[in-house]
């Protein structure tokens, strides 16, 4: 009994050794750590290419983006975080078209399911890589994706 | 310098205490709310008084501790004067201690030593 | 003391004179989010244990009858939020049966290894929690620390770090990318070395022991007859993974061994979780180098609607079986969804298991079931 | 000794005759209090404030992180900023609390260190009070800070607290015995309480060395019980923050917080200091047996820093005890102590009598 | 044991059952019979349905029902039992949950949002909801005006 109470001691002794042991061994090796410094390194700070950072609309050097206004992407946001205001805009044969005015998204609701991007039968719609969304004021979550004079790009239906 | 000047100790850190307490209530905002003053009990109201009958688990080994306290101030004495009282304090303080440890291990014997 | 500060006791405690009632949550760090045990304590022994929970319920059941099956997936992410891509599966699988749908191969595998990637990822933090509940502060960083490589192939594939979204019916969101099987395997290479370290800092650790054994007893009726699932049921001996009794994507086609201790403490709930740490990396690695090539998805119609009937799916989430069951009228919309949350059923057995129990432990064994609130609310 | 020359006696005695030649007797002692007063509040904060920087940064080294980095240069003034900004907090006073003691609990535990910290030998003739009984004070007055946690708990009115504080009185009750019997295995090897001449007799060899087995058997017993005396690492149960929130000072804000939190440090220090002092021969340079070149070039070091890096060793050795180790139960924490600590102790004096008897140390 | 197997032990022990096949095998029956059903299916040595992995209440218009999953850790076959109540006022059918003690926070569940009491329960109170909260809102019929927006 004694033995066996002795040498409880020492195997318990030892064990806590070794636990000094890992936690001693990262205090002495710096180049472990893993802390990012965030604000230090944004330069170098990219995020991957499917980050999921917010809903953008892609639009080309001509000011032109591919949203043709079908609604497809507000009825499947499970949040309701798109809005559509669509127009009828009159082409050169003279036939209406429907088009959109604005494609109001509103970033504080979005959950980030991508079904809007996926379900796109455009591809009008793209994941944006960015992350920092802090704001004072919750009204400015609320944005306007095709930009001020923005035109259907040629050839998408 | 010697024991008198534990007075200036006393005096100094009641300073800080006293001084820093002063000077935070003076320059700290102050406003009341009714749940401020509420003791915390994660964010519930309390449910009866705070200071109730506590069942301690820890008597019998208080017991224990005033025992031993008292002899481990009794052997400081012979700790001091070991090497001149030499082998006869030590056989005297032998008997001390087996009946020390005698009284340890009855005690770990009855089960005095379980915390309930 | 003055006379006013005798409150009445709320109705469901029945107060002795010498009970001592306190609340441990819902602002408490170790009940791990909005979760209230009602105690009732002699001295500092835990006499009884009322869980309250409710407090982040958000009707999700009611919010599914509104939602398609597509909308539906990315809300489960939001249950059990660390194995949120098994919970998407969950109903991917169950519209899929239901349907008769055949998911192509590269699916399920793709599938799989997530989840497992995903189960890793969960008992990471569990540990890293657990450690810190126990009070050895430094596992949170090293559970954490290590996570992050899994959190960072994730986000590389699906765009999602904790909520991954990624699967839909019939298939997957978008195809891997096409550094995922490097990373995975980079990153099991580097946990296998890791791991023993964890052993290591904790598992041998004698005070961990001594807190952690013949702790939060139940037996393996008491597990079966309570629903525990999960590791926490098969550290008392209970076999419940589904992987094994109803596999369900690739889980057929890889070996594995069930993680079963008998002894049904807080240690060896502990163990199992680390066995399965063990586990989930040779699924893995018996997967990532086969992954077949074809589609990402199957075909499906734009808008999904179930024939009528009743469907159930079981899964195996990190914390215990989880399960849908979906009664269909034939709209695009479900008639009733219940989701069976795993923590649900693991938490009614607190009480049995912390009563008798120091305050101490029941931060242990609450440590030990590995609660999820938001999953535990729905 | 060469290292005779950084003899601080010689200095505090200038000071004081220069005092005495420009004024009267009473005012002299009066200048000599104030300057001893202002001084070891100096002392007290700036080392207070290294020490949370310490802890912050090695805990933080050990968890792969960086630690405070922010404020001054290598974050070394990220706890004055947080002194600042508990200063300006509000003092909240709780509904029923009893207000007396409630208050009087940050008076006590500061207190207490300053009185500890009184006694103890910084280098040689550089210390403020050398009391003949300097260990058995020391013991003493360190005792009473566990007091000051345990009103705190009990006067706060909320059962978080008192459980705080019952587990602080489960505390007392054990390790003070073997921070006691510990440092006893020292004095029958020294057979002085006098700490001067307690390092002074360490002059040839630390008693670490000098006890051999018994010796490092106290030491390790002493670092294991003192961890539990000050409330910190595994034995920080009246605090217990993943049990009890915060334990004894979940009703304390602002600055009576930051009492708290300070006097835990000191502690710390005080109890590093103590250990240094009896176990690795206080501000005694190492010497190994023969080396005299060895021993020499060891002589030119200041004392002082000689006792500051074994103090700052055995608190890393503190802090690593935190971050390593999960909490104690409290039954544990009793049976540690009874079943371990107490039995081998009282083996490990008579283990060091016999040996002191037959003249088997060094 | 086979659905086949199943189905002729569980009609000895209620003739009166319904049963189909579906996923699973799915016995309906009527409260009446319900109590003489639960404890058969745990106690029988063959059934040995000891494992009650969910409980879900079900609002079928007409009626609030039931359905209990049922499985075998020995065996491995499960069954679906269903039972409902056409009261729509004060429903109330017969506790299992000192047959699986699992049942004891699903029926808790099942009565916060279905508003069925269950009888012989022993602590029939609301699990998620406050005590004091009106309706229960998984019945088709529920109507919260505020947080519930139609379109």
């Amino acid at each position: 009994m004694l033995f066996s109470y002795i040498k409880g001691i020492f195997k318990g002794v030892g064990t806590l050794f070794t636990g000094m042991g890992v936690t001693t061994s990262y205090f002495f090796r710096p180049w472990t750590k893993v802390t990012q410094k965030y604000p230090e390194n944004r330069k170098e700070l990219k995020m991957v290419e499917a980050f999921k950072g917010e809903v953008t609309m892609p639009h080309n050097a001509n000011n032109e983006h591919s949203c043709t206004g079908c609604g497809i992407c507000e009825i499947n946001c499970p949040n309701g975080s798109i809005e559509l205001v669509t127009m009828f805009l009159v082409n050169e044969d003279g036939k209406k078209k429907k088009a959109i005015d604005k494609h109001i998204y509103h970033l504080g609701m979005c959950s980030m399911c991508g079904l809007c991007v996926k379900t796109c039968p455009s591809n009008a719609l793209a994941f944006g890589n960015e992350f920092e969304h802090a704001v004072f004021d919750r009204t400015k979550l609320t944005k306007v994706l095709n930009k001020e004079g923005s035109t259907l790009k040629k050839g998408v239906e | 310098m010697n024991g008198e000047s534990l007075i200036v100790f006393f005096i100094t850190s009641l300073v800080l205490v006293g001084g820093a307490i002063v000077f935070s209530n003076y320059i700290a905002p102050k406003s009341f709310n009714k749940q401020k003053i509420e003791p915390y009990e994660c964010g519930i109201p309390t449910t009866g008084i705070s200071w109730l009958q506590f069942n301690v688990g820890y008597y019998l080994f208080a017991i224990l501790f005033l025992i031993f306290d008292v002899e481990t101030v009794f052997l400081f004495p012979w700790a001091v004067v070991m090497k001149q009282v030499g082998l006869v304090g030590m056989i005297e303080i032998l008997i001390f201690f087996v009946i020390l440890v005698f009284g340890l291990a009855y005690a770990w014997k009855k089960h005095a030593l379980v915390w309930e | 003391m003055s006379e006013n500060q005798i409150v009445t006791p709320p109705k469901d405690i029945d107060l002795d004179y010498q009970d001592y009632v306190i609340n441990m949550g819902p602002q408490h760090p170790s009940t791990h989010g909005v979760m209230r045990f009602l105690l009732t304590l002699k001295g500092e022994t835990v006499d009884n244990v009322q869980p309250h929970c409710g407090y982040i319920h958000r009707g999700i059941e009611k919010m599914t009858e509104r939602l398609t099956y597509p909308q539906i997936v990315h809300l489960t992410d939001r249950l059990d939020y660390l194995s949120a891509h098994i919970n998407n599966e969950a109903v991917c699988l169950c519209v899929e049966n239901a349907l008769q749908i055949e998911v192509p191969e590269r699916v399920k595998y793709i599938r799989t290894i997530i989840d497992e990637l995903n189960r890793i990822a969960s008992h990471q933090l569990w540990w890293a929690a657990f450690g810190m509940d126990m009070g050895a502060l430094t596992t949170f960083f090293y559970g954490l620390r290590d996570r992050e490589y899994i959190l960072d192939i994730f986000e590389e594939t699906t765009g999602g770090r904790l909520i991954q979204s990624y699967n839909t019916p019939g298939g997957l969101m978008n195809d891997l990318h096409k550094d995922f099987q490097t990373k995975v395997k980079k990153f099991i290479k580097d946990f296998r070395k890791v791991l023993p370290e964890y052993d290591r800092l904790l598992t041998g650790n004698v005070i961990f022991t001594e807190r952690s054994k013949g702790i939060g007893y139940i037996s393996k009726e008491d597990a079966i007859s309570y629903g525990v699932t999960g590791p926490s049921g098969r550290g008392s001996g209970f076999a419940c993974d589904v992987r094994k009794i109803a596999p369900y994507s690739a889980y057929d086609k890889v070996q594995f061994k069930e993680a079963l201790y008998t002894e049904g403490d807080t240690f060896a709930r502990y163990k199992v979780r680390m066995d399965e740490m063990w586990e989930s990396m040779n699924i893995i690695e018996q997967l990532i180098d086969n992954i077949p090539q074809g589609d990402y998805a199957a075909k499906m119609k734009a808008v999904i609607k179930l024939p009528v009937g009743e469907y159930y799916q079981r899964v195996e989430a990190a914390r215990g079986e989880f399960g849908v069951h979906i009664i269909s009228d034939g709209n695009k919309n479900p008639y009733r969804l219940k989701l069976r949350s795993p923590n649900f059923s693991n938490l009614s057995a607190i009480n049995a298991m912390a009563k008798g129990h120091k305050i101490a432990d029941l931060v242990a064994i609450s440590g030990s079931l590995d609660l999820v609130i938001p999953d535990l609310d729905r | 000794m060469p290292f005779d020359i950084y003899d601080f006696s010689s200095f505090t005695g200038w000071i004081d005759a220069s005092l005495r030649a420009a004024m009267s007797p009473f005012w002299t002692i009066f200048t000599e209090f104030v300057l001893l007063g202002v001084a070891f509040l100096a002392f007290y904060a700036v080392v207070g404030l290294l020490l949370v920087y310490a802890e912050r940064r090695v805990c933080a080294f050990m968890q792969c992180r960086v630690g405070p980095n922010r404020v001054g240069p290598w974050g070394l003034f990220q706890t004055v900023a947080d002194l600042i900004k508990l200063l300006f907090k509000e003092l909240i006073h709780i509904k029923k609390a009893d207000k007396i003691l409630f208050n009087l609990a940050p008076f006590i535990v500061i207190i207490a260190s300053f009185f500890a910290l009184a006694a103890i030998p910084f280098a040689k003739g550089l210390h403020a009070v050398d009391l003949n009984i300097g260990l058995f004070y020391v013991m003493a007055v360190s005792s009473v800070g566990v007091v000051g946690i345990l009103l705190a708990g009990w006067s706060s009115n909320s059962k978080y607290s008192l459980i705080g504080a019952m587990r602080s009185g489960a505390q007392i009750i054990s390790y003070e015995l073997s921070v006691g019997l510990s440092l006893l295995v020292i004095v029958v090897l020294a057979g002085t309480l006098q700490l001067s001449e307690i390092v002074e007799l360490q002059r040839d060899g630390w008693f670490l060395f000098k006890g051999h087995l018994p010796a490092v058997i106290a030491f390790i017993i002493f670092l294991i019980a003192s961890t539990a005396e000050i409330n910190r690492g595994p034995f920080d149960l009246a605090e217990a923050e993943s049990e009890l929130t915060a334990g004894f000072h979940t009703e304390y804000s602002g600055i009576k917080f930051a009492f708290f939190f300070l006097a835990e440090y000191m502690n710390m220090f005080i109890v590093a200091s103590i250990a240094a002092t009896v176990f690795l021969g206080g501000w005694m340079p190492l010497h190994i047996g023969s080396w005299d070149g060895f021993n020499h070039i060891m002589d030119y070091i200041p004392p002082f820093v000689w006792y500051a890096g074994k103090t700052a060793v055995i608190i890393y050795i503190i802090m690593l005890f935190k971050w390593t180790f999960p909490r104690l139960r409290i039954d544990q924490l009793l049976t540690l102590e009874w079943k371990y600590l107490l039995p081998i102790n009282l083996f490990n004096i008579l283990l060091m009598a016999f040996l002191v008897l037959m003249g088997w140390h060094f | 044991m086979t659905n086949e197997e199943l189905r002729k032990k569980i009609s000895e022990i209620v003739p009166q059952a319904v049963i189909e096949e579906q996923q699973y095998l799915t016995v309906s029956v009527e409260p009446k019979y319900f109590m003489t059903l639960m404890p058969k299916l745990k106690s029988d040595s063959d059934l040995a349905l000891d494992y009650m992995f969910n409980v879900s209440g079900v609002d079928y218009g007409d009626a609030l029902g039931v359905s209990y999953f049922l499985t075998s850790t020995k065996y491995g076959h499960t069954i679906l039992v269903k039972q409902k109540t056409s009261d729509r006022t004060k429903p109330e059918l017969e506790t299992v949950c000192h047959i699986w003690k699992t049942a004891e926070f699903h029926e808790r569940e099942i009565f916060d949002l279905y508003g069925i009491t269950f009888k012989n329960h022993p602590d029939m109170r609301r699990i998620f909801l406050e005590d004091d909260w009106n309706g229960h809102p998984l019945r088709k019929d529920y109507v919260d005006e505020v947080n519930m927006i139609l379109r």
